[in-house]
């Protein structure tokens, strides 16, 4: 595994991820340097946009094959045991709210570390497959459900007779998880990729490819220093939850890498996948939480998301986890051969 | 010239049509909304930055005549026990007709 | 003309277009997605920016040729004759002053309907002349002092002794609609890709040829989510406004392609000379009407523009008006051959 | 430590260069003037958003003395009669000297 | 239903922090920031715009208890005596409880 | 130097350029066209991630030459002298604090100009080396410093006992210009584009090369629309400060001529260094002393440096320098010689 090295180096020199780290130098140092929020919500949009937009492109070449059932019933899978798993972890030290809330974030997805992984793919002339941004779409929502459901379960049984105070049935939670302005981007650019593709793919390849590493190094900035000023109030997280946001997206990406093994995914859409299972949501989820769950606290869920889960991510998990994938691959996996 | 009331709110960003739902129900259909730069309050203590739509809040403010100021607060009141933000009300003259 | 129905299907089927779709149905969902207003600006600074340079770069090709002439002069024309007939179509069922506002509008023209049908000729690898755009600029701002005087005149009639509240001489009205932003910005952006030419061409031919496509993508789905919302409110303006909304732009196409045949555009120059007479404004005619005549309801008036003529324009209406050029200018056109 | 009034003003962006022009013939030269994300008068009850230049709205105050409030009620007043927006005054405390 | 002091403040984008430090130092915790699209003071006459960094503003308020006003007056108003902008309060009344 | 006048004449037809006019005109009209100030600041960030990026991928592929050292030391000289000089002739006019602020103003440098310069030089097909952006980077704090520390010296003097009023040890000062965002921004991508290398140019070409002239085309719309609307202004400065604004360029310009011949510098860094010393910071710089100083009068020195060193250098000074350079460096330069 020695390429686990180098190419963990080799990812640290990529431009984009250089961008990061500058942003966090930049709080280091006390800089007034700062991407204009409207910027920052543009090149939110315009990730979505982008791996829309080529996921679905190749679809429209690859077009359905049977394997797209089996990984959806694994992200379907992966989303709901996720949060579960953390949820009853993380319910051994913190109340209930910031449990179900963190294990909802933890459950769903991040794309600029799904962009990233795939920055890091192309850079290593892997190929993945476009459905995979339809796993993307539908690792979403799930968990801000399970995690909402759980939420209310267990206060219940705590405190019956005393009202519940969290908004909303869960019916309109459903309703606002799946309506989500992120999903109906990705999923709208997926379809909308599908439908147009040679021509779609001749009319917007220099707008989602040609300048693409561009904006995610922009973007990748702005979170560096998000990220950086959200370290200093890490403390108020603690040492158990900080350990918690390094250490289980290692035990969810292990799943993902005997998951991606035994439905037999390539490398390339095994690594997305395992990005997927490892990487929390730090936008989607945590909004939609704090309008339906008020209690959540949000000065714990951020910081863990944000400033641990999501660098360790971009820097050392991506490379490490393709380096797994790469070995056991290679390797006819005698490992992993319990599987089967 | 005439006395009224200014209602002053804030909200997370995504609630701010639940606001004016309630606001509506009150019998007040005038507000304006301005986009936050960023703020803290005292329910998590956490910086809200408009840089993060998780975080994102809005200022509203309606100007409204004082019959409608009890309705208004009888029916927002509620919202604000559990979600922090911000609800204040004082007086201005309108020069508006 | 079977060509119609596969060249309508070929529209639906490109990327912006969908993406219009998209807003659309992200509203019907109600869904939070939202493209921040200070992108949508930027987007349609972009877009004059893009149309400009393009135009300008096309004429330093072409060179002045007679028929810039005709066009300018048949631009005018349509420009003073289309709120002329809107007016005393509209004063039938409603007021002097929505008539004018509506009047005015319709007169005008849109920017991202022009530019979705440059994309559609594009896709077609049909040409059109770069000083169409000469046109279009030139279809701004007469009909918003049209509009204006006749709804003066009108009211004057109407109401003497009455004060007239509408703000600002006929003078310092003709002086705003012709410095209005958009206009300086196309006509500047037209004269400074004339006088770049060749090295104008290779410094931003990426800006303005290779990403633009996905900038209109951007633009279009912005413009859906704006045209959904703007549904709702489509009820207060009644069957007539509606009816309106859908049938002015069949008739002023109608004039258009007359007109176009008439002075011998091509078939790319007549769809662009036709969508210029069969579109209406929606921002800057609105926002200098708001200013000069405060009674014009907008409530009326931008949901015509936006939610009906708009959609209508670009779904349907580009790929039909060209149809039937196609059709005509193929066959010699004994239909037309009245106007000579 | 100074009573001031404040005067609170929404209008057209595109107007906003005239308010500022009548302020300062009512001797008023100092304003801010902040964007609005969206909102809705009673005029024609249109949602006014940002999105659309042709209906941004822009948030003007001034604090000024209380000699210059008449003045500028006078010459304001009537340009709203007319054109929806709000015109509001309030009392303030400077604390700048 | 609690009487409140509602402090306003003006200062440039770079300055900001340091007003927020002086409000914490008063025990002022909460604060909201929003942006100023373009403003005119008295200190230049200058028309600061948001447009250049140089010259760019921030809105400021924060509502507080009636028993914090006098130590934030103490500890901002020094700042306000070289360098422009606007320092007001005024009265509010807090809904949230 | 016939070269001279058709240099200035294709570096005025320059799309960019005709855009910082139509900026101009936009405003002689009393037109309403802006750039929204949030894009206009993405601009700004852009153009200094594209810098400092395009530097760093130079100084990836010449690697450190001995060249370097005379560079740097030759920005530190400027840095230093420029503000000096500089505070000595104003302060025979205008107050101390307001002297400081020009002077440290002068002394630092505009990214504008200098990207302005480089899109003269490509147009040129002049190579320039990617270390004249760690110059800049260099050239911009320094100025601040000296500018503060003459102030307070002054006021010291001439004062004694009255308390100096302006803000910050000079400690604190120090930190604030290294630390500036502009400054991190740019620095950080010098480092970035060197350590990333090749594969960061193959990354990041298209976002920092092929759409580099649009983007600056829109900044110097801008900038046209923000100098014209502070020429009016221009009065309240004076003659004097107009003047001054006029002609420090030009001794700058020579001084920095003179270095550069000096240090052997190629005619490429040779016009990239000149216009480090002729330009002056409206953004950073004055952001810093309105800070430190809240004595300086910002209508002053802005309409100094935005409405007329800044379109004198763009329009007629980079062509100007470029011609003298070029006119020395291939003639021996025997008016030079007396440099050995
Ligand atoms: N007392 C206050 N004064 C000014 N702004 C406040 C105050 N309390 C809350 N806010 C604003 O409301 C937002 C949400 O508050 P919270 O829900 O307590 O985090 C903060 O980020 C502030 O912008
Ligand atoms: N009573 C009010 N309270 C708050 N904002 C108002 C009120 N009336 C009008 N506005 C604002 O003024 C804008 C223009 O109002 P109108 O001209 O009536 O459409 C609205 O979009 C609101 O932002
Ligand atoms: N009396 C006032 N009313 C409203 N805004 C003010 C007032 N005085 C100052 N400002 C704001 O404070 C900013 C800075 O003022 P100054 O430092 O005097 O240039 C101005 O650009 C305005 O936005
Ligand atoms: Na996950
Ligand atoms: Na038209
Ligand atoms: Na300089």
């Amino acid at each position: 595994m020695s390429m686990n090295l180098e190419s963990i180096l080799q990812n640290l020199l990529s431009a984009p991820i250089l961008f990061f780290f500058l942003g966090i130098i930049a709080v280091l140092l006390k800089s007034d340097l700062e991407i204009p929020p409207t910027i920052a919500k543009f090149l939110s949009i315009y990730l979505l946009f982008d791996i829309g937009i080529k996921g679905g492109i190749e679809l429209y070449h690859s077009g359905f094959t049977t394997e797209i059932g089996y990984i959806m019933a694994a992200c379907v899978l992966m989303a709901l045991i996720v949060p579960i798993v953390s949820f009853f972890i993380l319910k051994t030290k913190i109340d209930n709210y910031n449990a179900g809330a963190i294990a909802a974030s933890y459950g769903s997805v991040s794309a600029v570390t799904f962009a990233t992984a795939q920055a890091f793919l192309l850079n290593q002339n892997v190929f993945a497959n476009g459905y995979m941004v339809a796993g993307m779409a539908i690792m979403e929502s799930p968990a801000i459900v399970v995690g909402i459901f759980l939420i209310r379960h267990y206060n219940a049984k705590q405190s019956i007779g005393l009202e519940d105070s969290s908004h909303g049935s869960i019916k309109t939670i459903l309703k606002e998880a799946l309506t989500n302005g992120s999903i109906v981007l990705l999923l709208g650019s997926l379809i909308i990729g599908y439908l147009a593709g040679d021509s779609g793919e001749k009319e917007l390849h220099f707008f989602v490819r040609d300048i693409f590493k561009g904006f995610l190094a922009f973007y990748l900035l702005d979170l560096g220093i998000i990220a950086g000023s959200k370290m200093g109030s890490l403390t108020k997280s603690g040492a158990f939850l900080i350990g918690f946001a390094l250490i289980i997206p290692l035990v969810n990406a292990t799943l993902g890498i005997m998951i991606a093994y035994f439905i037999k995914l390539n490398s390339g859409d095994a690594l997305l996948f395992t990005v997927l299972c490892a990487s929390a949501s730090y936008i989607a989820v945590p909004a939609a939480i704090r309008m339906a769950v008020p209690q959540a606290n949000m000065g714990l869920l951020l910081p863990m998301a944000l400033a641990v889960t999501f660098p360790f991510n971009i820097i050392l998990g991506i490379p490490i986890y393709y380096s797994v994938i790469n070995y056991i691959w290679n390797n006819n996996s005698h490992i992993l051969s319990f599987l089967y | 010239m005439l006395t009224a009331i200014k209602i002053e709110i804030i909200v997370s960003k995504a609630q701010s049509n639940k606001i004016i739902d309630l606001l509506e129900k009150s019998g007040i259909y005038e507000y304006t909304i301005l986009d936050i730069y960023k703020g803290r309050g005292n329910k998590d203590g956490v910086v809200s930055h408009s840089v993060n739509s998780a975080t994102e809040n809005v200022y509203m403010f309606s100007v409204v005549k004082q019959e409608l100021k009890q309705k208004a607060i009888e029916l927002i009141y509620p919202y604000f026990k559990t979600s922090g933000g911000l609800f204040v009300i004082s007086d201005v003259t309108v020069i508006d007709p």
